[in-house]
């Protein structure tokens, strides 16, 4: 019933003048996010899964909204996000004043739809309300994507989202039509008596792949490069904080039903989690656009969930409770720490964004100087992302590492080589990792400012660094703290994932992970005993400030300094079949006495969507301009059409063959 | 003796394809018009008379008389080159259109139904096919009110064989659409006019993709 | 009843035709009224007179009101769309008459039940429309209206010729009256086959010209692109449904014989090549009134695979159509706005028109989301079903075919939409258009709102309709 | 705790040691072992010079690297003494603090903004995502062998009876001891003694230090060799001898070490720029071996 008054108070937003409306739609978000995550921590806390019957009946089933832990464990991860989003969005909106009162309402009531819809995504398990529901998330984030619509990019990009997001939908469709045809009912429970009676790879290939594109796997994940730049910076951190976590949510919705062949399936997602792991990273590191980085790293974090997952399947196939403990609870915690530092990374984006109005990292440099504050919690946020000790990312990457490692323990050889090439991998991507964080981090903020005039920028308002500071506290506690926050996630897995043998192993490596945040405190404690160390070392020692070292140049080197292309240059040579990096530079000819001003520029497409995606539309269009012969415009060819067909029909059911 | 009247309709079929000048189709299809009334005045006799009556003035004044003075006062008002200007020459659409009258054989032969006479449906359907062939094959528009008119032919012809299930009213109801449809084709030739001046059906295929 | 209404049509295009602009309004008004009450006597069940040949089943009664709703608002926006052109009053009065005449042939055709009387009322819808899509007097709506009316003709005649076989395939049996409703049950053993087949190829190849399926479908797109606004509403929602209620009820009476599963294979053909060529032509189409036009064919090819898949697909395409009339008229109304703001019908000089008129693009919007499938319209409920018959009947392939057309059909309607609504054009084009009232954008608010209420939340009473419309069909 | 204590003994005369070698090798008689220890004292006192340009970011840098190698160094057992924090999993926290070193090395280079210091940070980021995959796949391939996954449990459940497990044992002290050399930028990959920015890797990143910062960083070096000589050392440790002998040893295998680095440095040239990404990612293969060798061991069937 709540739901609907929500729905209802929503509505006002339109009516609410331009000055109020930021502050309504926070309102609105607070109320939504304290009703779900009051009932969410009860779950969590209770382990009795929570639900209530909506009043309105929809297509003659009446729709039932169930908390069980998983979902609980989503909700509460969805509202953290979204709230930070909506704080943040209140100086960020102010730059679009020239907007008229009617497409901010429409963005702010599609922020709230999207949220609500999130919201009821984890709490329906009906299938055709799932699926409306599933689609009107995919509306209300459009909405929100093609807010900046005057750049006719965002426009293709939000389009190109929407297509993509109902292609995904179809899959679903097509996936609960199955299940209905066999068990008669649309439910996810449903799904258990189907993976019992039949054959379970096919289907849950039609969910995987549904839920995929929603979650960006390598293959298909090329709405997301397009779709996150064109955003808003709140909507894109949402977006890819948490509405892509769905996808991951889905996913595992259906694998605890899963019953039969799990070893096929945990190898198939594994495989794909990997190469979206090691592509996304791979693509990111030669990006630009400080926004397209983030979303490729989006992909590599999803790659990294989809490889806890993995683990977790093969661990439950192969009767390893610890390795299967290990992989979901390393999967889930992932989901929580990407939300945090990955909308972290956006805000910070966005504030580069709102005080140099240019996301190009060639352009930027030395911000630190302006915006210290910012820049350090931009610091903090990629080190969590490369998974670097004391912060959160390590956490759950450290679990996933003891999974695979576990599962090296593996019977058959072609196990113990797939946990090799998993655990490989995962190194690599941490590596990548690094290498991509130092060179966005470095760019954007270290050194001077390249091209852009940072002169009289000044610090984001206390209340948009507010919320940043306590996503960096709360990664700061998950990478400290880790056993606190383990005990939601064990929790979740035990309770879902029920043919996990609850083992005693399985709760065993609470205190394991104690470990990591004891060694994560010893370390913060070294750092801060050398740099006293140092001060009282160098307390009376002359300190001189002098210009960088320029091999006898002492001029202030501005454009002689280090760009991003150039830091990215020795790994794009290696990976240059993958990545087919371009660079359009016109040389000089021979002749060219006085030649014109030049310029180099590289620009990196996305293999994966050139040479499958553009190619398959391309040629779709070309066979599509072949066959438009019948608008001739001519009568007499008209009806030499309905002639011919009732030939061919007659000619046909002669034959018999209709 | 219907059957002779039938034979003869299928003769004019052939002259119509090969027949190069507009009067000379004109002048087929007050034949046709006759033939009809004929077979009509023969055939149904055991109607009550009113029925009768309405089809006897349908055939006879309508396709007798009326159309082929209203086409022919076109042609010479809007002094539209007298020529039939096909796509093809004479002898293929001869050899056309008794291709699609040997079809039609085969086509009734197919449809074993005994209780009506073969040679109705025959001379019904190589009527509808050489109309369509008439409206596919010939660049001039008056010739595709023509062809129109023949395959209208065809359909009385059918359903004259259907006998006299179609109520009084029906029957009224159909004749008063096929001569609104004929008034409506020649208003609209009027407005054609100043498109293409000797009515082309070329002139007439802007509107395409 | 029925006699009563025709008088009154009758006395209306004479008043009408008294070029007087009092008149037409008192006039106009005075048939919608009319419409009306028909429509609300025979939904209480009233009997229409001329037993043997008028008969209201609930198919019909669903039809008629989907008209009288469409018609209300056509003539409203039509009154609008005549104020703002500089006709001469003449000009005027014959839109209204054959307005008039074009509505009161499409209510013929749907309570009609003897199979001649429901031809002549089709045949007269065509010959009616004539001087409505000559509206504009260009040398493009004379070609497009005569191209109409001739194959029109040519497509209905073809269908007579299909009747008339039918006629003679039951001419054996003593069938005292030539309606739908005593014809239902004869055709269970017929052994003449090829003719109730033949008869069928020619009455659906006919009416094909009238739902806008595939092979006669060419007409109607030059007829949508040339006629104004409030016509082309007209046609591609009623005329669309009368060509689907004449398939339809030859489908019913053909589905007991032993023809049926050929029958449903040829739907299934015509519905696919249909959807096909709409998704050819959209992404090459220029004009955006053509563009929505092949969105019509494409939701006719839809309904026809519908008809011929069968099962719960039966309910879908009705329950398809319903949604399709409201939405599809709504779009027509707005486009109708834009054409007259910009004052061309080229896309590429459409743009901005969110910051021209926000709630007309906040109708286009909500069109876009309702044409697109995407849940909350009703589209995404009658698709699913139509799948998930498709999937029990094992057409997979044709179902993955189709969804594949449907994406790029949604990509080139969402491309053309956001370009209309946000795509930047050069902005004197922006200043020259004329001030656009508020006012005009609620009737298409009202349609638009009441077919997204139905798809939410369909009222009972209209399932229950739809139910007993199937009843016929074999289950 | 003994671990920690005779890694910084040896920390103090390792550089000694190589510098000793090289210069007895070429004939000259070479400083005292502890003069690289008295030049690291005598920049610890000296003042600091820093870039304008350079924020908090530089001064941050070298105290996280020098603490993430003393982090390091906690982790690591001695004989049959577990290091001061050993987990499940402690080898991850080994490489990733280590990363975490080199990832503020790598900002502090680019703080400063000159274009020398950014070639040497992104060359190190190259170089060290490219070795790390070597070092865990080594790791794993012994957690497999013993079951374990923390240094102490693995080195201490490690017995090498067959040759086969010998011949394993000594590939992973080649691995590691490439290892080392890319991590400190030693000859075959990098040149300490060359003046050419251009081609330098790890020197020239911390060409802007001075003072108590580069003091750090060398001891760092120094001490990052004692660290990895100290994992090879455990490998000829075996649980049941006695401390004193277990201490011998592993100040034998440093000494050794050193030397082994003096030698390879006078003899080897340094490669090519380009030439290194393969030099250096030809050690996943050979680490790969190492884990295929296991696997024999494992299945027994050698």
């Amino acid at each position: 019933m709540v739901i609907l008054v929500f729905i209802l108070c929503s509505f006002l937003l339109f009516i609410v003048p331009n000055k109020l409306k930021p502050y309504f739609n926070i309102l609105l978000i607070v109320a939504l996010v304290a009703w779900s995550s009051f009932y969410a921590i009860q779950v969590l806390l209770s382990g009795v899964s929570f639900s209530e019957i909506l009043p309105v009946t929809f297509w003659g089933h009446s729709i039932e909204l169930i908390i069980d832990p998983l979902s609980a464990f989503f909700i509460c991860v969805i509202n953290f996000t979204v709230l930070t989003g909506s704080l943040f969005s209140i100086e960020y909106m102010k730059m679009y004043g020239h907007k008229s009162s009617i497409e901010l309402s429409i963005h702010y009531f599609s922020f709230f739809i999207l949220h609500l819809s999130m919201i009821l995504v984890t709490m329906i398990h009906q299938g055709i309300a799932f699926l409306v529901v599933w689609e009107l998330m995919a509306v209300s984030s459009f909405m929100l994507v093609i807010f900046e619509n005057e750049k006719c990019s965002v426009l293709r990009a939000g389009i190109n989202y929407l297509i993509q997001m109902h292609i995904g939908a179809l899959f679903l469709i097509s996936a609960f039509i199955l299940l209905h045809l066999k068990t008669g009912s649309f439910d996810f429970e449903a799904l258990k008596l189907y993976f019992s009676q039949n054959v379970n790879i096919p289907i849950f290939l039609l969910f995987f792949v549904g839920f995929g594109i929603k979650a960006g796997f390598m293959p298909f994940h090329t709405w997301l490069p397009h779709a996150h730049p064109a955003a808003p910076t709140h909507v894109s951190a949402v977006m890819s904080g948490v509405m892509i976590k769905l996808g991951i949510y889905g996913i595992l919705r259906v694998t605890m039903f899963l019953q039969a062949d799990l070893l096929w399936i945990g190898v198939v997602v594994l495989l794909i989690s990997l190469l979206s792991g090691v592509g996304g990273v791979a693509c990111a590191i030669i990006q630009h656009d400080l926004k397209k980085l983030l979303a490729y790293h989006s992909i590599e974090n999803i790659g990294i969930i989809g490889i806890g997952m993995g683990i977790g399947i093969i661990g439950i196939a192969l009767q390893f409770p610890v390795v299967a403990f290990l992989g979901f609870a390393g999967c889930l915690l992932h989901v929580l720490n990407h939300s945090l530092f990955k909308s972290l990374l956006f805000y910070g984006s966005g504030i580069v964004y709102m005080k140099t109005h240019t996301r190009n990292i060639e352009y930027l440099g030395g911000l630190i100087k302006k915006i210290p504050l910012t820049a350090l919690l931009f610091l903090i946020a990629s080190l969590a992302i490369c998974g670097l000790p004391p912060f959160n990312g390590f956490v759950s990457e450290f679990l996933i590492y003891n999974g695979i490692i576990d599962g090296l323990a593996g019977q058959e050889i072609w196990i113990k080589v797939l946990m090799l090439i998993s655990l490989a991998g995962l190194v690599l991507i941490g590596g990548l990792a690094i290498f991509c964080f130092t060179k966005a981090f470095s760019v954007v903020f270290l050194g001077n400012s390249r091209k852009s005039d940072i002169s009289f920028i000044t610090e984001a308002k206390w209340y948009t660094t507010a919320p940043l500071v306590i996503i960096a506290l709360c990664i700061l506690f998950i990478g400290l703290f880790p056993q606190i926050a383990i005990l939601p996630v064990s929790f979740v897995v035990n309770s879902q994932f029920a043919n996990i043998m609850t083992s005693p192993e399985a709760y065993g490596n609470l205190p394991l992970i104690q470990n990591v945040g004891i060694a994560g405190m010893v370390f913060i404690g070294i750092i801060l005993l050398i740099l006293v160390l140092r001060m009282v070392i160098t307390r009376h020692a002359p300190k001189e400030y002098a210009d960088t070292w320029g091999c006898a140049y002492n001029g202030r080197i501005v454009n002689g300094q280090y760009t991003a292309s150039s830091f990215a240059e020795n790994f794009s040579t290696i990976a240059q079949p993958i990545l087919n990096q371009k660079t359009n530079y016109k040389p000089i000819d021979r002749e060219d006495i006085f030649p014109k001003q030049r310029g180099f520029e590289t620009e990196s497409e996305d293999m994966v969507e050139q040479k499958i995606y553009s190619k398959f539309i391309r040629s779709v269009n070309w066979i599509f301009s072949k066959m438009a012969i019948i608008q001739t415009g001519n009568t007499q060819h008209y009806i030499l059409y309905a002639f011919l067909m009732i030939i061919l029909l007659l000619i046909l059911t002669v034959l018999t063959i209709i | 003796m219907t059957t002779l009247l039938i034979i003869i309709f299928i003769i004019t079929l052939f002259y119509s394809a090969i027949s190069g000048r507009m009067f000379t189709l004109i002048n087929l299809l007050m034949i046709q018009g006759f033939l009809l009334f004929g077979v009509a005045l023969i055939e149904l006799r055991e109607l009550n008379l009113l029925n009768l009556i309405l089809i006897l003035l349908e055939t006879l004044i309508f396709k007798a008389i009326l159309v082929p003075f209203l086409l022919k006062r076109t042609i010479r008002q809007n002094n539209i080159k007298r020529e039939v200007e096909p796509y093809m020459s004479g002898i293929n659409s001869l050899l056309i259109v008794s291709v699609l009258i040997v079809l039609s054989f085969i086509l009734t032969f197919s449809l074993q139904d005994t209780f009506h006479k073969i040679i109705y449906f025959t001379a019904a359907f190589s009527a509808i096919n050489t109309g369509l062939f008439l409206i596919m094959s010939r660049k001039k528009i008056i010739t595709h009110l023509i062809g129109y008119i023949i395959l209208e032919n065809g359909i009385v012809l059918l359903s004259f064989s259907v006998g006299n299930e179609m109520p009084m009213i029906v029957n009224a109801g159909i004749l008063l659409d096929i001569l609104v449809s004929v008034l409506l084709f020649g208003f609209f030739l009027s407005k054609i006019k100043d498109i293409s001046k000797d009515f082309e059906i070329t002139k007439l295929s802007k509107l395409k993709d | 009843m029925i006699l009563a209404y025709f008088i009154l049509t009758i006395i209306t295009v004479l008043l009408v035709l008294l070029k007087h602009k009092v008149v037409h309004y008192i006039a106009m008004s005075v048939f919608t009224i009319g419409q009306l009450l028909l429509n609300v006597y025979l939904g209480m069940g009233g009997k229409p007179g001329f037993e043997d040949y008028f008969k209201v089943d609930s198919l019909g009664l669903i039809f008629l009101t989907l008209l009288s709703v469409v018609s209300i608002t056509t003539i409203i926006q039509s009154f609008i769309y005549l104020s703002k052109r500089k006709d001469s009053i003449a000009h005027k009065s014959y839109y209204f008459a054959s307005m008039v005449v074009f509505i009161a042939s499409m209510s013929g055709v749907f309570i009609s039940d003897h199979i001649g009387v429901m031809w002549i009322f089709a045949e007269t819808t065509s010959l009616s429309i004539a001087l409505l899509i000559y509206h504009e007097r260009t040398s493009e709506a004379i070609e497009a209206t005569w191209k109409y009316i001739f194959v029109s003709t040519i497509g209905l005649s073809f269908s007579f010729i299909g009747i008339l076989l039918l006629d003679i395939s039951i001419s054996g049996v003593n069938a005292s009256m030539f309606t739908f409703s005593e014809l239902q049950g004869l055709f269970i053993n017929t052994q003449n086959i090829l003719m109730l087949q033949l008869s069928f190829l020619l009455i659906v190849i006919g009416f094909s010209v009238k739902m806008g399926v595939f092979p006669l479908h060419t007409v109607c797109i030059d007829a949508h692109s040339v006629a104004p606004s409030p016509v082309s509403a007209m046609v591609s929602t009623s005329l669309m449904n009368v060509g689907f209620v004449a398939i339809f009820r030859f489908f019913t009476l053909l589905s007991h014989s032993p023809v049926a599963g050929w029958m449903s294979h040829v739907l299934i053909i015509l519905g696919g090549v249909s959807i096909l060529v709409a998704a050819i032509y959209m992404v090459k189409v220029k004009n955006i009134k053509r563009l929505i036009a092949y969105s019509s064919v494409e939701n006719m090819g839809l309904v026809a695979l519908a008809i011929g898949v069968g099962g719960i697909a039966w309910f879908a395409a009705i329950f398809h159509l319903i949604i399709h009339t409201l939405v599809k008229s709504g779009i027509f109304y707005q486009i109708g706005q834009i054409i007259r703001f910009y004052k061309t019908k080229k896309v590429y000089y459409l743009g901005k028109y969110f910051s021209v008129n926000p709630i007309g693009a906040v109708v286009i919007i909500l069109a876009f989301i309702m044409l697109s499938g995407i849940p909350p319209s009703g589209f995404f409920f009658s698709e699913f079903m139509l799948f998930s018959a498709m999937f029990k009947g094992d057409y997979i392939v044709i179902a993955v075919i189709v969804m594949l057309l449907l994406c790029f059909i949604i990509y080139t309607i969402a491309k053309y939409f956001f370009k209309i609504l946000f795509g930047n054009i050069n902005p004197d084009l922006l200043e020259k258009g004329e001030k656009i009232s508020k006012w005009e954008t609620i009737p298409q608010l009202i349609l638009l709102l009441g077919a997204l209420y139905i798809s939410i939340a369909p009222p009972p009473f209209l399932s229950e309709l739809i139910q007993d419309a199937l009843i016929t069909l074999p289950k | 705790m003994i671990g920690v204590i005779l890694i910084l003994i040896c920390a103090l005369f390792f550089p000694g040691i190589i510098v000793f070698v090289k210069s007895r090798v070429t004939g000259r008689k070479g400083p005292g072992f502890f003069q690289p220890m008295k030049d690291i004292w005598r920049l610890l006192k000296k003042g600091n010079v820093y870039s304008k340009t350079s924020t908090i970011i530089f001064r941050l840098a070298s105290p996280v690297y020098f603490a993430s190698v003393i982090m390091a160094m906690l982790l690591l057992p001695m004989g049959d003494s577990p290091g001061i924090i050993s987990f499940r999993g402690d080898f991850i926290f080994f490489a990733y603090a280590l990363s975490l070193g080199k990832f503020f090395m790598i900002i502090g280079a680019m703080d400063t903004g000159s274009s020398f210091e950014g070639m040497g940070a992104s060359r190190e980021a190259l170089y060290s995502m490219l070795i790390e995959p070597a070092f865990f796949i080594l790791m794993a391939s012994f957690g497999m062998l013993t079951g374990y996954s923390s240094f102490y449990e693995i080195y201490n459940s490690l017995y090498f009876d067959s040759s086969l497990t010998i011949f394993t044992g000594l590939l992973a002290v080649y691995v590691l001891i490439q290892i080392v050399m890319i991590e400190n930028s030693r000859m075959p990959y990098d040149d300490p003694k060359t003046h050419l920015e251009l081609t330098m890797v790890h020197e020239v990143m911390v060409l802007d230090n001075s003072g108590f910062d580069l003091g750090i960083i060398q001891f760092t070096s120094a001490l990052k060799f004692v660290v990895f000589g100290s994992l090879m050392a455990n490998f000829f440790i075996t649980p049941e001898m006695p401390l004193w002998l277990s201490i011998l040893v592993f100040i034998a295998v440093q000494i050794f070490f050193a030397a082994l680095v003096g030698l390879l440095e006078s003899f080897r040239a340094r490669h090519k720029l380009r030439d290194n990404n393969q030099a250096i990612l030809t050690l996943t293969p050979i680490s790969i071996l190492v884990f295929f060798s296991i696997l024999l061991i494992i299945t027994n069937q050698f």
